[in-house]
């Protein structure tokens, strides 16, 4: 049984890692602002969620599981409402995307 | 001695967001390089068990500081006019500093070692009979809160003291309007 | 494996961190502030699962709720160009549904 | 200098070129908020300058708990904590300065102020 | 500018409620974790700040009174140095915790706690005041 959680948690920490490193050069390698949002949404509530989830499993059921649900919660409320203020603020100010279409720029 | 690899990895890092933000000419840039600084030493506090004080330094630097920095830059502008080039004389100076404060530096005790006189002199005082005295086991707030009361009562005045120079300064109405705005609200 | 996970989000700073710096536009720069602020937030959490003590959350906690105010008030500064400014006093378009 | 013997050495030494780069951030640049930013990475210096050798290795964060024997120093702590304080006070008060500086002169550039009032 | 910032109009309304119990939390766990009179009240500040950043101003003022926040500022150094007073009207020196309670232990942590509130209300209000101040000057 532990051996299982063990391996799950193990599963979720990597693959939060990879999905972290991955998003970063996202960040990193893209060449404007709304491509690397993409990649920023990647990283951002969802690697370390994967992550804070690996956590969890090696917590068991203990406060530091409720905070980390918590922690969870948050980071996916609060980051798609920060990138998405930061898409408006960027349109806002007439920042063009390098890949839109003709008609869209 | 994972905790020295982090640390260290993590002062890399504040280092070189210092220099980028010494480097940059745009204020707004400087506030938002600013935010990472300070994301970037409260994770290094936390690296040295400092929690409390890591806490501390994540509600000011992520929360007060930022929006104090930009109500200011709203009020006044937005970029430096200097060119960014290094002047020799503030250089030499720094760099002499430096060089005073790394010889001191060579005679600290290395980083995390026990033996030191200052984790044998009063320290252990204070973890051994914290609980027993005072009952609260954060040994940080009882010191802060009750063994040095004093130092404490201070820091509070001086708050209260900064927010009322701040209000006298900034509540007066202006009296008349300067020239030289820069209205540029970019 | 809490090494890995830590190991793994600082090789994530500092690449969200060159960003950063080469961030041509200001909102770049704000996307990496972001973006280093959740990963501090993962940071702190695999940290305190490293040195078994893993009871200091609240700290992360404190960064998941406040990383959103210095975004927040660096992209109303852009769009309205002021914190706190009148536009605020009109009522809200839309009663959000509850 | 007898040069650094023991690699733990170097994260002190780190911490003070993070020092200098704030000196001298706040010496050479003319605008008054980035003076104030580098002064804020001087005083974030000095705190790691004071917390680093409280760190006990294998050590843990001082709060009391059971079944952990050794703990980090927590008087730095202390001490840092009231430097934060006294620290977000600093800037606070500088930067209402500031604002009233822009206002009287109607630039925060150092050399701006020293030209206006030189003539005078 | 239509709809102006519905979704962060929205979110912010879930997250202050949040903001305010976990200051609280942080306030009266801080004698057993990370935390104390200090954090808390930056995040009370914080709050309000977010409050103020989403909503307008005015609207913040409407909510938390400059009036009740010029009071509070010295009331908060007014309760840590009303502790110190009262560890001497009890007999003992000045801040000192001990006297405040038969038993002694009791004593100190109830002079920690009034402590740690005369911080909290200082700094919450002194930092939503300086809010006030910056962001209430027009340019």
């Amino acid at each position: 049984m532990s051996l299982i959680v063990d391996t799950a948690s193990w599963l979720l920490i990597l693959a939060g890692g990879f999905f972290c490193i991955a998003g970063a050069f996202g960040i990193l390698r893209f060449p404007d602002l709304y491509t690397r949002m993409h990649a920023a949404g990647v990283l951002d509530p969802f690697g370390v969620s994967l992550i804070l989830a690996g956590l969890m499993l090696q917590a068991g059921l203990t406060l530091v599981t409720v905070k980390l649900a918590i922690l969870i919660l948050f980071l996916g409320l609060t980051s798609p409402v920060a990138c998405h203020a930061l898409g408006r603020a960027a349109r806002h100010r007439r920042l063009k995307p390098l890949l839109a279409a003709k008609e869209d720029r | 001695m994972i905790d020295a690899l982090i640390y260290g990895a993590l002062i890399l890092l504040l280092i070189a967001t210092a220099i980028g933000m010494a480097r940059t000419r745009s204020l707004f840039a400087v506030v938002a390089l600013g935010g990472i600084y300070s994301f970037l030493m409260a994770l290094a506090l936390l690296v040295l068990d400092a929690v409390d004080v890591s806490m501390t330094e994540a509600s000011v630097g992520a929360g007060i500081s930022t929006v104090l920095l930009l109500g200011t830059l709203y009020l006044t502008r937005l970029h430096e006019t200097l060119p960014i080039r290094l002047s020799p004389a503030p250089l030499a100076m720094s760099v002499i500093t430096g060089l005073a404060l790394l010889y001191g530096v060579v005679h600290l005790p290395p980083f995390g070692d026990p033996s030191t006189p200052m984790h044998r002199h009063v320290a252990p005082r204070y973890l051994e009979d914290v609980v027993r005295e005072t009952g609260v086991p954060n040994a940080v707030t009882a010191v802060l809160a009750s063994y040095r009361g004093y130092d404490t009562l201070g820091e509070t005045t001086v708050i209260f003291t900064a927010g009322i120079g701040v209000l006298l300064l900034l509540r007066r109405r202006r009296r008349q309007p300067s020239d030289g705005k820069d209205k540029a609200g970019r | 494996m809490f090494a890995a996970a830590v190991a793994a989000l600082v090789v994530a700073i500092a690449l969200v961190l060159v960003r950063g710096f080469l961030g041509p536009t200001v909102y770049d720069r704000v996307l990496a502030a972001n973006t280093i602020g959740t990963l501090a937030v993962g940071l702190m959490a695999a940290h305190g699962f490293l040195n078994d003590r893993p009871e200091f959350l609240d700290i992360a906690l404190v960064y998941a709720l406040l990383n959103v105010l210095s975004t927040l008030a660096i992209l109303k500064f852009f769009r309205f160009g002021s914190l706190g400014d009148p536009e605020g006093i009109e009522p809200p378009p839309t009663e959000p549904r509850r | 200098m007898s040069g650094l013997p023991n690699p733990l050495h170097w994260l002190h030494a780190a911490v003070v070129v993070l020092m200098v780069i704030g000196l001298y951030v706040v010496v050479a640049r003319g605008n008054l908020i980035k003076k104030l930013v580098g002064l804020g990475v001087f005083q974030t210096s000095v705190y790691l300058l004071y917390i680093a050798p409280g760190k006990v290795f294998g050590g843990s964060a001082p709060i009391i708990a059971e079944g952990i024997t050794v703990y980090s120093n927590p008087l730095p702590h202390v001490l840092i904590l009231t430097a934060i304080v006294v620290g977000i006070a600093t800037l606070a008060l500088g930067l209402a300065l500031v604002v009233r500086i822009h206002e009287e002169y109607g630039t925060i550039e150092e050399d701006e102020i020293l030209d206006r009032d030189g003539p005078a | 500018m239509m709809h102006r910032e519905a979704i962060p109009r929205v979110v912010v309304k879930l997250l202050i409620p949040f903001l305010l119990l976990y200051a609280l939390y942080v306030q009266f766990h801080g004698e057993l974790g990370p935390g104390g009179g200090f954090q808390a009240g930056v995040i009370v500040a914080t709050a309000v700040i977010l409050y103020g950043l989403i909503f307008g101003l005015a609207e913040a003022k409407r909510i938390v009174p400059p009036r009740l926040i010029e009071v509070l500022v010295p009331l908060g150094v007014v309760i840590y140095a009303g502790v110190g007073f009262a560890g001497l009207l009890a007999g003992g020196n000045y801040l000192d915790y001990f006297v405040l309670d038969p038993d002694p232990v009791h004593g100190q942590e109830r002079g920690i706690f009034w402590v740690e509130v005369g911080v909290l209300v200082t700094v919450s209000s002194t930092m939503t005041a300086i809010y006030y101040a910056f962001s209430g000057r027009g340019r």
